[in-house]
């Protein structure tokens, strides 16, 4: 049943950085306008919270949005859209300022003026910081200036099922109340989808369990394509099991990466001589994807370890001793013991390469438009794109800010041009109820267990599209997703009570995943060049003949997307060489 | 919560210890009281009420009311030491460093009330 | 060393006409396993039927305090093998309603935080080209209370939170408390007289357990009692200097 | 409004508790154990009165009695309130713990006046 309280003007799903961004500039642009936010876990909950670094913007003297620009269109490897970009830096400063005047703690200079602190593939330093805690406090902050607002309505712990569309635009969304197992459609003039990245397709991931590419799915599913999906961000140094990172400060304070022999590999791999104190830019100093790429190397010649939870490494810092451990890396070493029983000042930190950002997501224009009418997205979710092949450090949580206000502005004008609703929704409602009913709340006799087809994906993504891939890994990969999207069709549904039932989000979070993951798939199947954080063996080169274009996946039903290309954007900086590390 | 939910743990019991200390407080208050009472009333009344002071009973109950004087002392300071920020220059000092003035100040306290009387 | 270990968690789901109770499930003992690695095993191999929350699994996001034989714990941070030999005891989060399992209903705690304005009140325009000073100094003054990561924890230990209905318990105040003392809010006043009608401070007996599970070190305990000292402060100035109300 | 007067009576008992904190301990040894365990003499009934006859003392005294017992008074009120959960009682627990801790103190000032 439609009800007219879940009516909105603008609905955001999703409330993490971007979502509550986007949510303050839509009611700010006009009070009047009722603003529903709803997530599947509490604002506060979100995954923004887990950001440690920090967040770029130009704000010192020394520094300018040309160089912010260029820093983050060579670390893209060209693929940026480099109009986004220069609107990006440019509204940077403002939007962290205005966080700063709604209380971020930001990390100060004696003067009291905002601190900035050097990141990796910036030329300057410009990472404003809150110690190492940026994106919790960016979060909380967020969070917590939107509750000033009494044209913000928030559905905490509701679960969008599927967009309301009709007549070619979007008007609003299915949602299952967890608390209460009532699935009830939310109308909205504008919908804003800032639900994050989807990480959890790989096995070996930083990102937190609720990063199930729900939104990328949602828009997908609706015809809307999903943009760059075949490039993932890895991170050299995380945790096997948990996937927690181990911050790079480990390594630049001298930490040292050893195979099974407790041999120093990296010296193998072109990156310079082992030298007993750390040296920049070479060894463990070396660029994320290199050292990544070594990783693979070693596995492949068997001199990794093997532990519960796959191949390892050690990262040995145990030499630099327990005092400078405790006073240059606590932070290290306090995650190590609270979060993984370990304590790197007596044993050797296993690591491994960990998912950490997919630069993909889905397509939208610089001001968060989506190419269905009504419908806009922001954040990890979307690909504007300012990230292009690879995401420069520290620019996410600035990218939340600056697009995650931009969509919420579109999405307040848009929704003040639409006047009421279309007719069909309400049989668009019916039948969304009639297979969530079929396919997961009265679903009976189901063979296959969900973590079962999630453990399958996960190997099948690991293996064929992690960070190396070939035309045969992915092929192979892309069978076993299609035999697996086959199977999720079967899977066993235990819990059928209406209250607070996770299996039934679980189920449906797998659903979401698996249409990522055939995205990355396909996409990086049809990339035939090896560009940023997409590595083919097949085709070791960069091809900016044939690929210096955006990948666009649209999804078709009972097969793989299809893949077309859209041209980058290029404004003032041409297509040059990568140099890392400086 | 049942009536009895302080004893389910250990720092609840606490708790409901060093709140009843007040009983301590006010008990000996009281006797206090009435040693300024016998003192005005002469010295026999006041040699009197001092044999009062020795008989078993109240020598019992000071003995209880002294535990729980010192108790309340004590988790005082302690706590006291938290709820005050207290700054020289720029740096707060740190709790331990108020709660051990507490501590210095009660042994001066203590040690001028012991030097009057004697 | 031991293979398994046992969980006895409690189970209750409002659609069943069976009361609460507790529910026994053997798993694997492992060294590097956290509680919620234990719950995540149950939910993805013995029974799919257990709610919890969980996220980050790097005590940030909040979401999987839970009450481990009594404390109130961060399930992500708290190893099987300091709790060895066993069995351990899972339950929901105290003083909140359960939804289900270990799952409790939190609202309270969400309507407090805007009943007490958590958020920065400034009276003067924002100018977006400058950030406002704010010395290191003056960041310390309140970055202690900023670390509250809401996750209920200290309203599990507060027994005046589960006795007094009205309470906003401790994070909520420590949390108006980082904006009283942030150097760019001006919200003080309007948060004393929330802080002093009923619900606010003046519940609080010091028990002092809040602080002690808080996984942050956020110490409300401390914040009510600066809140209290202030607020006496604030009381008697009303009635002594009438005349200096403002 | 219920909780008008709880920093009033709050101011109290933190003073109060401070005070005994400080004071009562040392007393206490002095006349609750040490004179009746006999392991020092009993004060000499005229070196007394003559240290409390000032007026100045007997105003510190007097003090430091009545912040005592509003120490107790506050303290004990929320014992009884939360301990024994009796919420509802709350307006009568409050005026019997203030109200005796007043009505002792009036009566040591009456005692301290007459002294």
């Amino acid at each position: 049943m439609i009800q007219k309280s879940h009516e909105c003007d603008v609905l955001i799903i999703g409330a993490g950085g971007a979502g509550l961004r986007a949510a303050i500039v839509a009611v700010e642009h006009d009070p009047g306008l009722k603003v529903g936010i709803v997530s599947k876990v509490y604002p506060m909950r979100s995954h923004t919270v887990s950001a440690e670094g920090g967040a770029a913007a130009v704000i010192k003297d020394f520094d300018s949005f040309d160089l912010h620009a260029y820093d983050t269109i060579s670390g893209g490897d060209w693929l940026c859209d480099q109009d986004a970009v220069e609107v990006f830096v440019s509204e940077a400063p403002r939007e962290m300022i205005r966080l700063e005047h709604w209380g971020c703690p930001w990390s100060r200079e004696e003067s009291g003026k905002v601190a900035v602190r050097p990141f990796g593939g910036m030329k300057n330093k410009r990472t404003w910081y809150a110690a190492d805690k940026t994106g919790f406090h960016l979060l909380h902050t967020l969070f917590q200036t939107t509750l000033k607002y009494d044209g913000i309505v928030r559905f905490d712990e509701w679960f969008v099922t599927s967009l309301l569309v009709d007549a070619g635009r979007c008007q609003g969304a299915v949602v299952l109340e967890m608390a209460t197992g009532k699935i009830e459609a939310i109308r909205a003039k504008a919908v804003v989808i800032c639900t994050g990245g989807g990480g959890k397709v790989f096995p070996y991931t930083t990102n937190a369990k609720i990063k199930t590419g729900d939104g990328m799915s949602l828009a997908y599913r609706a015809g809307v394509p999903l943009k760059d999906m075949e490039f993932v961000q890895y991170h050299p140094t995380g945790l096997p099991f948990t996937g927690i990172l181990i911050t790079e400060a480990a390594r630049a304070e001298g930490g040292f990466l050893l195979n099974k022999d407790g041999y120093r590999y990296l010296q193998d791999y072109d990156l310079g001589k082992p030298e007993p104190v750390p040296v920049l830019k070479s060894m463990e100093l070396g660029p994320r994807d290199r050292l990544s790429q070594a990783f693979m190397k070693e596995m492949e010649k068997g001199r990794t370890l093997n532990g519960n939870y796959g191949p390892y490494v050690h990262l040995d810092i145990r030499h630099l001793g327990k005092e400078i451990i405790n006073s240059r890396l606590p932070f290290v070493r306090e995650l190590c013991m609270k979060y993984e029983n370990l304590d790197p000042v007596e044993d050797m930190i296993p690591v491994r390469p960990v998912v950490h950002y997919m630069m993909g997501g889905i397509h939208t224009d610089i001001e968060g438009a989506t190419p269905l009418p009504g419908l806009f997205a922001a954040g990890e979710c979307a690909c504007v794109s300012i990230n292009g092949a690879n995401r420069l450090g520290s620019n996410s949580l600035t990218e939340l800010l600056v697009f995650g206000a931009r969509a919420g502005k579109s999405a307040a004008q848009y929704a003040k041009t639409r006047n009421g609703f279309s007719t069909g929704l309400k049989s668009i409602y019916g039948d969304e109820w009639n297979r969530l009913q079929k396919l997961y709340i009265k679903k009976k006799n189901g063979k296959i267990r969900i973590a079962e087809i999630r453990d399958r994906l996960h190997n099948a993504m690991e293996k064929g599209a992690g960070i190396y891939r070939s035309e045969q890994s992915l092929f192979e990969s892309q069978k076993i997703i299609e035999n697996l999207q086959e199977l999720s069709h079967e899977i066993r549904i235990s819990d059928y009570s209406s209250v607070f039932n996770t299996e039934i989000i679980d189920a449906l979070e797998l659903s979401c995943l698996l249409d990522i993951a055939e995205s990355v798939i396909q996409s990086a199947l049809c990339r035939k060049e090896s560009r940023g954080s997409h590595q083919r063996i097949d085709f070791p080169n960069r091809d900016d003949r044939n690929y210096l274009n955006h990948s666009l996946a649209y999804k078709r039903p009972e097969n793989f997307p299809e893949i077309r290309y859209h041209p980058v954007k290029i404004t003032r900086w041409p297509p040059g060489e990568r140099i890392y590390g400086r | 919560m049942t009536i009895f939910w302080w004893t389910r743990k250990k720092s609840y019991l606490r708790f409901i210890l060093r709140e009843l200390t007040s009983l301590a407080v006010a008990f000996f208050t009281i006797e206090m009281i009435f040693l300024f009472w016998s003192l005005k009333e002469g010295p026999d009344v006041y040699h009197e009420f001092m044999e009062f002071l020795r008989s078993p009973v109240l020598v019992f109950l000071n003995l209880s009311a002294m535990a729980g004087l010192l108790f309340h002392s004590i988790t005082w300071f302690n706590l006291s030491a938290k709820a005050i920020v207290v700054k020289i220059g720029k740096a707060r000092i740190p709790g331990k460093l108020v709660a051990s003035v507490n501590y210095i100040a009660w042994i001066i306290i203590s040690a001028v009330i012991v030097w009057i009387l004697y | 060393m031991q293979q398994q270990i046992t969980l006895e968690i409690f189970r209750y789901n409002p659609d069943d006409k069976e009361g609460p109770a507790y529910k026994k499930y053997e798993v694997p003992f492992r060294k590097d396993w956290v509680i919620l690695d234990a719950l995540n095993h149950i939910k993805d191999r013995i029974d799919g039927t257990l709610s919890f929350r969980w996220s980050c699994r790097m005590g940030i996001c909040g979401s999987c305090g839970m009450k481990v034989n009594g404390n109130p714990v961060l399930t992500c941070a708290s190893f099987l093998e300091k709790l060895a030999p066993g069995p351990i005891r899972i339950e929901p989060l105290e003083y909140f309603p359960v939804i289900r399992d270990l799952v409790i209903n939190m609202d309270d705690f969400m309507d407090n935080l805007k009943k007490v304005r958590s958020w920065i009140i400034h009276e003067k325009d924002d100018n977006l080209d400058e950030e406002y000073l704010q010395t290191p100094d003056q960041l310390s003054d309140y970055k202690q209370y900023s670390m509250c990561i809401n996750c209920m924890l200290c309203y599990s230990a507060c027994p005046v939170y589960g006795l007094e209905p009205g309470f906003m318990g401790p994070a909520v105040i420590a949390l108006a408390q980082r904006y009283n003392m942030d150097s760019r809010d001006d919200g003080n006043k309007l948060r004393m007289d929330i802080m002093n009608a009923e619900g606010g401070i003046w519940h609080c007996t010091f028990v002092g357990d809040c602080s002690a599970v808080c996984p942050k070190n956020v110490d409300p305990a401390g914040a009510i009692q600066r809140y209290k000292l202030e607020g006496a402060r604030a009381w008697w100035t009303r009635w002594l200097l009438p005349w200096g109300k403002e | 409004m219920k909780h008008q007067f709880e920093p009033f009576w709050w101011s109290w008992f933190s003073a109060g508790g401070t005070l005994s904190a400080l004071v009562l301990p040392v007393v206490m040894m002095i006349f609750g154990i040490s004179v009746p365990f006999g392991w020092i003499d009993d004060p000499e009934y005229d070196k007394l009165k003559s240290l409390i006859a000032p007026v100045s003392s007997r105003i510190l005294i007097f003090i430091c009695i009545s912040l005592s017992l509003l120490h107790w008074a506050h303290r004990f009120r929320f014992t009884l309130y939360d301990g024994l959960q009796l919420q509802h009682l709350n307006r009568s627990l409050a005026i019997l713990c203030y109200g005796s801790a007043i009505l002792i103190s009036l009566f040591a000032g009456y005692v301290l006046w007459n002294f």
